[in-house]
């Protein structure tokens, strides 16, 4: 069994309005180090399957097709085994 | 069992002995917890029952009266309307995006669960004061929670309204109602009828939710609860949409014998409750319940609070047509059990009897308590407001100014803009107005919508204030147009145990019960929530009224807004000096004290005949109520939307001038006529003993008032509705 | 003019939709279950507003592998009339026949209000009947409205005059004040580079008869009848 | 400076409609050795710290005074060099 932990952001170039307003909040409460925020989604996928490779291309493959949206979202993935 | 265990989930000590003497023997520990939700407060109402019972419940349109999930009124060609108003207060104060959300998705279900097609939702929310961060926080969670739920599944939510106050900043509020729309040969009641009938549980699977919660923290069991932290209930709106398509479908076909759906108390409740109605008992099946994580004990199973469940008793012919459609709406439904004739309440788990019991004695035998009760002593100093020591206005302007940005009287557009009000393209008057109107399709007619209370003044007088919030929810209603029907309420409390609030309990309900009948507004259903305290300070008592009424021509609706310049502006009804409990007494003076406003409940309801007539007849322009605020408040709220002035004249006559501009007196309503039709309203007036004061003219970009010959008030509107507007966005930032 | 409205599980604006056209517009219309693998009859299809698969992971992504999806897909190639309102231009987004995406609104909040339509392009089927420089007054109830191309594709998109609607105020000014969700260029509508396929986020079906506030949304409607009536001559 | 990257889920007991929705849709989509799908948040904060144990205690902080809601959510987070 493998869990694919994904994580996926909002392109660089694509305004991250969650990411301003939880800067702006963390500001609020008196954290005065933060640079830079940004929010983006995590799933985890729990694949029936051991072979890594297999795994690798499965789940980019179901980035692709569903999980992301390639016209505003980046994302990156490991695997991990249970 | 020993004591522990049972007082570890709430019951009595006499509550216990009462068990083993329905049983004739111990209960087992599955058992007990089954007897303890349902015959907790939340559940058997057991201390507020014999109060509730002097509600009037009966009316020539009333179809279906309390006692079932929900409240059901004749408007007549054939069709109905189902409203109930329920109360999620504990869960949205600690996670309030999803306790308001579920608690908009688990009033939805009562309306469905009747065969009624949600059509609108309401909410009535109590808050802390916005400068405390953590109500901030509650505040926009409960919002968008509301937001979340309602504009995903579909249903509109038209109106509401909102208070801050710091009696509840530790325990904020939160009330949701529904309103749906059904054929009256299409009322479906929660009973489970016919011996050898099945019953089955659709809809999402049952998971830990809810159960260690309050009603579960038995000593035994701490240290695992502990370790798995109390359970909080998410909402999934798209199941339930779902959930509400496939049923309503079923309903239509009359293809199932009775239906409810899973709340409190969860498949305890739903199965004894359903079985005690129909006479019967239930024979179920735990290992056949599909549940959301493994290993669940019985009585997990048995008082689960998961969301977006239902459960159905079908005959044995119509068992198959019943999974196929569910299956159609991608939802999963498991026959669980079936009807008996026997009225126990059998469980079986792992091929063992797990609890057996009489259903009726789960769901109508719970003690009835008569809790004592006492005249609270704050009364005696809160009464006493000597006018004498309170200086009066000096500058009206500043005075007006801060009222209007007062977030009590505030626009409170940040909080519905966030709401799909116009989805079902019936809404005719959205929110922002005195009550919501909604067409009904098919039809001429329109139903009219508001919820209310000033808690405030029940706190002063609970009497008097219970008395007030149903007449100011009849005259929102009445502005609109509409003709009042009846109520639903949601009593909200501190705890029936000490003597003092249930005092103020009973006097709250005895005056609701006579402003009810005085307007012939029925009481049809409603929710007690009690032990709404925080360290032992209780909230304002608050019994939210949500009226409904009917407009036979949609039409003939009406509206706050001045609409032309050059109309006429008529104060209904007589001004007192009456600033006891008043936004302004609080606001400027910071002083919750006194008398709250008197109320006649004939006056009220001339009033009321007058306001109808006039809108009918096609007479006037505009109505608004006057409330908190009073004339110069509602002077300028009529203003806001088509940004016309006035010009307005008034006199004093004796009165001081805080009262006549600010003053809450009850039982007026502010009009705009032409000029043309002025004699005929005032001629209706007459003809009802209204009190009718020609003040003065619509016009201009300026809101004036002259009093006695000084100008107290001139503003220009766009600087008094900046300010309106702005004040709850700007306490946000 | 043979409508088909599609019924996503979780949607809701079907309702609204079918009304506007069979009560408003006296069309004929039926509801097409998102299973259904043909669309063959339709003159024109809609895909309705209102949270298909409860707008879980992104609003339009599981819906668009329905499989009335291909179908779709299918008769928009082939030129056939296909509009989608709110949650439909998320779905038409998602399924990429339409450019660009469509996320959290810049508010972080759902907004329902009525907006100002610019229309920005008159020779479309959507807006033949608008009369030049007539502002739509029609509502917009979403959440996820944040209208997206990179720079190159907004280029491409005013060139091609695929730019339908913009957010105006009420003088018919586009300010960022009148963008309520923080689109790019402030838009609100867009079609294809073929002109078949319309996705917008404020709601026509909602601004059908004057005692909704607006009856502007039935010029969008007026225009496909006139396109339709002309393409049969 | 370092950049914390939280991933948050909602707890295992928590109801996940979305992890659900994907789920299906990935099973409808012909993936069928999905075992489980959780959907969560993903947050990257980039903090003017260098010192990774002052940044390990003020992230924590962060999350729970702003960031997660702990009565349904849970965390982890890691730290990286930039
Ligand atoms: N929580 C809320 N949800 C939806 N609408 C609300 C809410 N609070 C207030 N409103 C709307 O704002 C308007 C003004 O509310 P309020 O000041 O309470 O009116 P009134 O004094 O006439 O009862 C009403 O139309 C009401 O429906
Ligand atoms: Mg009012």
């Amino acid at each position: 069994m493998l869990i694919a932990q994904i994580k996926v952001l909002l392109k660089e170039s694509v305004l991250d309005p969650q990411g301003q307003a939880v800067e702006k909040a963390l500001g609020t409460l008196g954290y005065n180090n933060i640079e830079k925020v940004r929010v983006g989604k995590y799933l985890e996928i729990m694949l029936a399957e051991n072979n890594r490779e297999a795994a690798n291309k499965q789940v980019r493959e179901m980035c692709e097709r569903l999980l992301i949206n390639a016209v505003i979202e980046d994302y990156t993935f490991t695997l991990v085994e249970v | 069992m020993r004591p522990e265990d049972w007082r570890s989930l709430g019951l009595k000590d006499e509550e216990y002995q009462m068990i083993t003497e329905i049983l004739g023997r111990e209960p087992n520990y599955v058992e007990l917890s089954m007897y303890s939700v349902m015959w907790s407060e939340h559940c058997s109402y057991k201390n507020s029952k014999e109060v509730l019972r002097t509600f009037p419940t009966k009316g020539d349109r009333v179809l279906q009266g309390p006692g079932e999930n929900a409240g059901i009124i004749d408007i007549g060609d054939g069709l109905a309307v189902c409203f109930k108003i329920e109360s999620h207060n504990h869960p949205s104060a600690i996670e309030p995006y999803q306790g308001a959300a579920t608690g908009v998705g688990g009033i939805i279900r009562d309306i469905f669960t009747m065969g009624a097609r949600p059509i609108a939702s309401l909410n009535s929310l109590r808050l802390g004061t916005l400068d405390d961060p953590q109500v901030r926080y509650i505040f926009k969670g409960v919002v968008s929670g509301i937001a979340g739920y309602g504009n995903a599944i579909g249903v509109p939510t038209v109106g509401g309204e909102v208070y801050f106050d710091s009696s509840y900043q530790g325990n904020p509020l939160v009330n949701a109602m529904c309103v749906g729309l059904l054929e009256v040969e299409k009322i479906k009641l929660g009973r489970a009828t016919g011996k050898g009938n099945l019953v089955i549980l659709a809809g999402a699977r049952t998971g830990r939710d809810g159960i260690h919660g309050v009603t579960f923290a038995s000593e035994e069991l701490s240290e695992a609860a502990e370790e798995k932290s109390p359970e909080v209930q998410a909402g999934d709106p798209f199941t339930e949409k779902l959930l509400l398509e496939a049923c309503l479908e079923l309903i239509n076909n009359d293809d199932i014998v009775g239906i409810q759906d899973l709340g409190g108390a969860g498949l305890t409740c739903a199965t004894s409750e359903m079985a005690s109605r129909g006479g019967t008992g239930m024979e179920i099946e735990l290992d056949l319940v599909p549940c959301r994580e493994e290993g669940m004990a019985a009585y997990e199973i048995m008082i689960s609070e998961s969301q977006e469940r239902m459960l159905l008793v079908v005959t044995p012919e119509k068992e198959k047509k019943v999974h196929d459609t569910f299956k159609r709406w991608g939802l999963i439904s498991t026959t669980i059990g079936h009807v008996t004739d026997d009225g126990i309440l059998r469980i079986r788990q792992g091929g063992k009897v797990v609890a057996e019991v009489p259903a009726r004695s789960l769901a109508e035998d719970a003690p009835v308590y008569c809790p004592a009760y006492q005249e609270p002593t704050y009364l005696k100093t809160s009464a006493a407001l000597d006018l004498q020591t309170l200086p009066d206005v000096q500058d009206a302007n500043q005075v007006l100014l801060k009222l209007v940005s007062s977030p009590n009287i505030a626009s409170k557009e940040w909080i519905w803009q966030q709401y799909d009000y116009m989805a079902r393209t019936s809404t005719v008057v959205a929110p922002g107005a005195d009550a919501a109107v909604l067409r009904i399709r098919g039809t001429k007619k329109a139903i009219a919508l508001s919820t209310d209370c000033n808690s405030r003044y029940v706190f002063l007088d609970p009497y008097n204030g219970g008395k007030i919030a149903v007449a100011e929810a009849a005259r929102n209603v009445v502005c609109s147009g509409g003709e009042t029907l009846a109520i639903t309420n949601c009593l909200n409390f501190g705890s029936p145990e000490k003597p003092e609030i249930f005092w103020q309990f009973r006097e709250t309900v005895r005056g609701m019960s006579e402003a009810c009948s005085a307007f012939n507004t029925p009481v049809t259903g409603g929710n007690v929530s009690f032990y709404n305290e925080t360290d032992g300070e209780a909230i304002y008592p608050t019994p939210v009224v949500g009226m409904v009424g009917l407009l036979e021509d949609v039409e003939r609706h009406c509206t706050s807004a001045f609409k032309a310049a050059g109309d006429v502006v008529v104060l209904l009804g007589d001004t007192f000096d009456e600033l006891g409990g008043s936004e302004y007494l609080a606001l400027i003076h910071d002083k919750v004290q006194g008398q709250p406003p008197a109320i006649d409940l004939e006056k009220e309801k001339a009033l009321h005949k007058t306001v109808l007539a006039a809108i009918k007849q096609g007479l006037i322009n505009s109505a608004h109520d006057l409330s908190e605020g009073g004339l110069a408040v509602a002077l300028a709220e009529c203003c806001f939307t088509n940004e016309i002035g006035a010009e307005i004249f008034l006199s004093k006559q004796g009165l001081r001038l805080d009262s006549l501009l600010f003053g809450e007196t009850q039982s007026r309503v502010l009009v705009s006529v032409a000029a043309d039709k002025l004699n005929l309203l005032l001629e209706l007036a007459a003809q009802n003993l209204v009190p009718a004061y020609e003040i003065g003219q619509t016009g201009g970009a300026k809101l004036q008032i002259t009093v006695d010959g000084s100008l107290q008030i001139n503003l220009p509107v766009l600087e008094l509705k900046k300010a309106w507007r702005e004040a709850i966005p700007c306490a946000l930032k | 003019m043979k409508f088909g409205v599609v019924v996503f599980p979780g949607s809701n604006g079907d309702i609204d939709a079918y009304h506007f056209i069979k009560d408003v517009l006296a069309q004929p219309v039926d509801h097409i279950w998102h299973q259904e693998e043909s669309v063959a009859g339709y003159d024109c299809l809609i895909l309705p507003g209102g949270s298909s698969y409860g707008d879980y992971l992104r609003c339009g992504a599981i819906a668009r592998f329905s499989p009335v999806m291909k179908a779709v897909k299918d008769f928009a190639l082939r030129g056939g009339l296909v509009v989608g309102i709110g949650n439909g231009f998320q779905i038409l987004v998602e399924a990429g026949l339409l450019p660009g995406a469509l996320y959290r609104n810049a508010n972080l909040q759902f907004r329902c209000r009525f907006t100002y339509l610019k229309v920005e392009n008159y020779h479309t089927p959507f807006t033949v009947a608008i009369e030049h420089g007539r502002l739509l007054k029609i509502p917009i109830a979403h959440g996820e409205g944040n209208y997206y191309v990179d720079e190159d594709t907004l280029q491409r998109l005013k060139a091609k005059g695929q730019i339908i609607f913009r957010y105006a105020d009420e003088q018919g000014e586009i300010t960022a004040a009148a963008n309520p969700d923080g689109s790019v260029f402030n838009i609100a509508g867009v079609c294809n580079e073929n002109k078949n396929v319309l996705g917008m986020m404020p709601h026509p079906e909602r601004a059908g008869e004057i005692i909704l506030g607006s009856d502007d949304g039935k010029m969008i409607f007026d225009s496909l009848f006139k396109h339709w009536e002309g393409s049969r001559l």
